[in-house]
């Protein structure tokens, strides 16, 4: 199944939701590559909706969570980006969500895809992300007393951990 | 099978595969060994082995492209420039040198062995040998510094640059003054790391 | 002078210095099954072990030992400190009096009580005491889980190692094992796991079920000294040390010799009961109270190496198989062996 | 002094009350564990804190993160991409060349590189060979976690021959640096299709020898048959890959299902747990997995060798690496363990704005509770093992 077509049943199903799709500048010859050059941005509030329709729709059956990644874009938007396969169909998609510097919210998509609940976690732990819903949001890769979030390009390390000098 | 049967079936099978596996160990027993002695017998290293760093520094001319090709910066290069009186001879490659070399330090201790500084340097001066024993006590130690300038002549070579300097720099006074205008063409940009 | 005179005359004194020799066999054996262990593990798994020290490695243990005894003795802070001090030597002494009964020679044994085989299995349960109180005392979760799992697996493994020695009992018609050892006297066919010295109808009819019984002590002997496929208590993968993952220096070298030197019980156990102890295969050839000692380490080694030959070969069982192979499959086989034995006897 | 940080765990310890034969009551408890960062079988730094009421376990929860060495960070600090190919390696140092092939492999689809042919067949060869040698580690180590340490050393004695083929290459054992953007580091050297056969024909029988040794002895059987059963769709709602999914019975592996290189040209089968032992899924079933996979390895390995063709290990790529501003590319590959994807997005400039790294064993450990539930402390490390985690990869 082709991005368009899921963006059509996507946008007949939710209508508002979803805000555009956009041809990705990334190229790769089609034949080889991640074929799927569109991601279809969708509502940071509406992604866990969203989401169970992509995974329990037979004609799309998103069952597998490939990676899902916290982006900082460098200019006060965060977003997340799903990449979404499908093991019947063999079919792949991503999606895009964005959030501002001042709303750091989106909803969580681990009660869709269990693997959703270690990459929102890192994803909060690394960029600050609060993913509403989420059933454990705690810090995963850093200590849980850490200041701030690495992956932030905005980020200044800490000058002292626990009386260790952190910047090497 | 039943319950009796998979009773019997289970002491039979954990037997004959314990019997099996100690069959394995016994024959095992008496082949040769893996291992050699390590500091006695060494094992033979591939010519392609990628161990610790060496620099040739007769043939570096201070190009500074291992430094930018290191992904952990272990390089560290000072150059001087040459003044157009002085002769620094030829690399092995025929290239001229135009710079002085007065720092190559390696800190080793950093070192990921990726190897990436070899390829871009352009007269293979700086090589991956096949020397992997060099631990030291001392971290200190591990730096390794490959410049074989000693102090006095990089205090000359600053001086005869910062002189020459001068002596453009009047010169380009003095011919400022002489004929004005035409302003120098820019220099090329040397290539971003 | 005339005081050393006295003093050796002295019937005490001769008995401690007669009771401190079984103190430098377990040192000697210790060490020799240390090295033993340590080679054929290696080369098992196409390795050399240790090569430097002296020749081929030989005096590797005793520097293992003499490293042991130098380090540092440290007792955790929240650790029960009488009992963490007391555990290992209660272990040790467990081990240790087992050598009061074992018939080395047919000139030296400890004591020659009459009870011997039964001393040795209530001795042997002392060593739970110490693994039980060592795992409780170093305040170590991981710890206390090897001592309960050491005190559930000894306990249910001395119930095979009992039968077994019940029907040894039976066969023999004694519990001095001396007299035990005795009755297997006479070369190979007379050991107690071919049917013994009886008559050949009734040795044949006996004899699949010694061997069976032979067997399962084996595997419970195993189990009692905690070896693989059944170390469950010191699971290093699971329990990082087991009861002694607190214990450094001189207590964890007292847990280790006691180890040891309980492996050469165990072997000793089965050899005197079932393997004709201290005689010799070759009916009176090479037989003699020195050679009865010969026969009588040189079987429990072959014993021993047998056992390190599967610790190197298996996989560990977990708890609840390692019950149900003690419950579940040696006991009910030993009571089929202990009656059937009982019968033909009887026949 | 320092004090330790209050660590917040959502798990209250449940308290119950039994009676004994005397009459008299007991107060009881569940007891909490820490199991790790330093414990023998946790396979490097992995934390697991666990609850458990006797032996059995009631929960696990998994803290990760000891061995985070910021490699997304520093992927955002380099200033070439091919730097970012030792970091790469270090990710998943078990197996190093899987890991920069999926780097490679991303940064050469967003800047339209074809490789060529022969150089396909040498990453093949690589890849497959490095397959080998770490689930020869997953195998050997798995043999220590329940408890024979014999296994171990053998299969280490086979992936020392494959460490030799690759120090023959390019000089390292274990991070390579070899697979490069757009080609390799150097050609192969005169003798390794020889002494590659030479592997192949002498890894066959031993093969056997470690089934015969570890995987069929009743002991090993019983203790990892019907335990850790992860089900099919579990598996997949966890996105879980690799060995893994495959012992879970599911058909799926990216080398066939979304083929890169030249797997589409060799003849191979993935191999899917049957629950020959016990139930599909469980921990017998992942190591089967393995084992039969590397057969499969093998006869990868021979086929490209045999058609490997003459030619450059180059492509011809700018010298400096700069995919356009906004380009963005998500590949997967099939490493050892799993899915190894990249998530790349360049700003146009010579250092890549983002590099996302999803490890095959940090979605994979992101099971474990789900599994270890319900089973024994033996058992659980005899779960984790099954997984196969490096730690490398989960913290990255």
């Amino acid at each position: 199944m082709k991005a368009q077509e899921i963006f059509d049943i996507l946008k007949a199903q939710f209508g508002d939701a979803l805000i555009e799709t956009t041809i990705s500048a990334a190229g790769g010859s089609a034949s080889v590559g991640y074929a799927m050059q569109l991601w279809i941005h969708i509502a940071p509030d509406k992604t866990k909706e969203i989401c169970f329709f992509l995974r329990d729709n037979s004609a799309m059956q998103f069952d597998y969570l490939s990676c899902l990644s916290g982006m900082d874009y460098n200019n006060g938007t965060f977003g997340v980006v799903y990449h979404l396969a499908s093991i019947i169909h063999k079919h792949k998609i991503v999606l895009k969500t964005f959030c501002t510097k001042d709303n750091m919210h989106i909803q969580s998509v681990s009660a869709v895809w269990g693997t959703a609940n270690w990459h929102e976690r890192e994803a909060f732990d690394l960029y600050g992300i609060i993913f509403d819903e989420h059933p454990d949001l705690r810090r995963l890769l850093l200590p849980d007393d850490w200041e701030g979030h690495p992956l932030r390009k905005d980020y200044k390390v800490q000058e002292f951990y626990h009386g260790m000098k952190v910047p090497y | 099978m039943s319950a009796v049967g998979t009773y019997f079936y289970n002491i039979f099978r954990s037997l004959y595969t314990v019997v099996v596996g100690m069959k394995i160990t016994i024959n095992h027993l008496f082949t040769r060994s893996a291992t050699v002695q390590y500091p006695t017998v060494k094992m033979k290293i591939p010519e392609r082995a990628r161990n610790r760093l060496y620099v040739n520094i007769d043939d570096c001319i201070g190009c500074d492209q291992c430094s930018m090709a290191c992904p952990v910066d272990c390089i560290t290069i000072d150059t001087i420039k040459s003044t157009p009186d002085v002769d620094l001879g030829l690399t092995s490659k025929n290239t001229k040198k135009r710079l002085y070399v007065p720092r190559f330090d390696i800190d080793i201790a950093k070192c990921c062995y990726c190897g990436l500084c070899v390829w871009p340097c352009p007269t293979d001066c700086i090589v991956m040998t096949d020397v992997y024993e060099f631990s030291e006590f001392d971290r200190k130690k591990l730096v390794y510094s490959f410049s074989n300038m000693t102090s006095e002549e990089i205090a000359g070579a600053q001086e005869r640059l910062k002189k020459y300097d001068e002596e453009q720099t009047a010169k380009k006074a003095a011919a400022k003054a002489a004929a004005p205008i035409t302003p120098p063409p820019p220099k090329p940009e040397p290539p971003a790391s | 002078m005339e005081f050393i005179q006295t003093l050796l005359a002295n019937e005490l004194v001769v008995s401690i210095l007669l009771s401190l020799l079984p103190l430098v066999f377990i040192i000697a054996y210790a060490l020799v099954v240390l090295y033993t262990e340590m080679k054929v593990a290696a080369h098992i798994q196409d390795r050399v072990a240790y090569m430097r020290t002296g020749w081929h490695g030989l005096l590797q243990p005793i520097a293992d030992m003499l490293k042991l005894l130098q380090k540092e003795d440290i007792i955790p802070d929240k650790a029960d400190r009488l009992l963490f001090r007391l555990a290992p030597i209660i272990a040790f002494v467990g081990t240790y009096a087992a050598y009061a009964v074992l018939p080395f020679s047919s000139i030296y044994i400890g004591s020659n009580i009459n009870l011997g085989a039964f001393f040795l299995v209530a001795v042997g349960s002392l060593v739970v005491v110490g693994i039980l109180m060592a795992g409780w005392a170093s305040n170590n979760k991981w710890s206390l889980f090897g001592g309960v799992r050491s005190a559930a697996q000894m306990i249910s493994y001395e119930i095979p190692t009992a039968i077994a020695i019940i029907i040894v009992v039976m066969i023999t018609g004694s519990l001095n094992l001396q007299d035990v050892t005795k009755f297997q006297d006479g070369g190979i066919g007379n050991w107690v796991v071919f049917g013994g010295p009886l008559p050949w109808l009734q040795k044949l009819m006996l004899m699949p079920f010694t061997i069976i019984t032979f067997f399962i002590l084996f595997v419970s002997s195993i189990a009692e000294v905690n070896r693989t496929p059944f170390d469950l208590p010191e699971a290093e993968s699971e329990l990082v040390q087991g009861f002694n993952t607190e214990y450094s220096g001189m207590r964890f070298a007292m847990f280790y010799l006691s180890e040891y030197a309980n492996l050469f019980t165990v072997s000793a156990v089965g050899v005197a009961l079932f393997l004709g102890g201290w005689s010799s295969p070759f009916g009176t050839f090479m037989s003699g109270p020195v050679w009865g000692l010969f026969w009588f380490v040189a079987k429990a080694y072959v014993f021993v190496l047998v056992q390190i030959w599967v610790r190197w070969t298996v996989p560990r069982l977990r708890v609840d198989q390692l019950m149900y192979v003690s419950w579940k499959v040696l006991t009910p086989w030993l009571f089929v062996c202990l009656l059937s034995v009982g019968l033909i006897l009887v026949l | 002094m320092l004090q330790p940080p209050t660590l917040p765990t959502n798990y209250t310890v449940k308290q119950g009350h039994i009676k004994t034969s005397t009459g008299k009551t007991i107060r009881t408890e569940e007891m909490i564990i820490n199991m790790g960062p330093q414990h023998p079988s946790t396979h490097g730094v992995l934390r697991l804190e666990i609850v458990v009421d006797g032996e059995i376990i009631v929960d696990c929860i998994p803290h990760i993160g000891y061995l985070h060495r910021c490699f997304e960070k520093h992927c955002e600090h380099m200033t070439n991409y091919q730097q970012v190919i030792p970091y790469a390696d270090r990710m998943d140092y078990c197996s190093a060349m899987t890991n920069e092939w999926a780097f490679a492999l991303a940064t050469e689809r967003m800047l339209k590189i074809e490789v060529p042919e022969r150089v396909e067949y040498i990453r093949v060869i690589m890849a497959e060979l490095q397959r080998i040698a770490s689930h020869l580690i997953a195998v050997g180590t798995y043999g220590i976690d329940s408890g024979a340490f014999t296994p171990f050393l053998y299969t280490f004695i086979d992936r020392e021959k494959i460490l030799d083929l690759f120090e023959m290459t390019c000089g390292a054992r274990l991070l390579y640096n070899y697979i490069w953007i757009g080609g390799l580091s150097h050609d192969l050297p005169p003798k390794f299709v020889e002494q590659a056969k030479d592997f192949v024909r002498y890894f066959r029988p031993r093969l056997k020898m470690l089934n015969d040794l570890l995987s069929y002895n009743e002991i090993f059987v019983k203790r990892t048959a019907n335990v850790g059963v992860l089900p099919k769709d579990v598996a997949i709602n966890y996105a879980v890959s690799g060995p893994q999914l495959r012992g879970s019975g599911v058909n799926w592996d990216l080398r066939r299902d979304d083929p890169y290189s030249i797997y589409h040209k060799l003849e191979w089968e993935p191999q899917v747990g049957k629950g020959e032992m016990g139930t599909v899924g469980d921990c017998w079933d992942r190591h089967i997995v393995r084992m039969h996979e590397m057969e499969q390895c093998l006869n990868i390995i021979e086929q490209a060798i045999a058609g490997l063709p003459e030619g450059n290990v180059q492509a011809a790529i700018p010298r400096r690496i700069r995919p356009e501003k906004d380009a963005e590319i998500y590949v997967r590959t099939e490493s050892s363990r799993g899915e190894l994807g990249f998530y790349i997005v360049s700003d146009g400039t010579a250092s890549p704005f983002r590099v996302k790294a999803r490890g095959p064993a940090f979605v994979n450990l992101s099971v474990l509770p789900e599994i270890a539930k319900g089973g024994m402390i033996a058992d659980l490390v005899l779960i984790a093992g099954s997984i196969d985690i490096v730690l490398g990869e989960v913290d990255r």
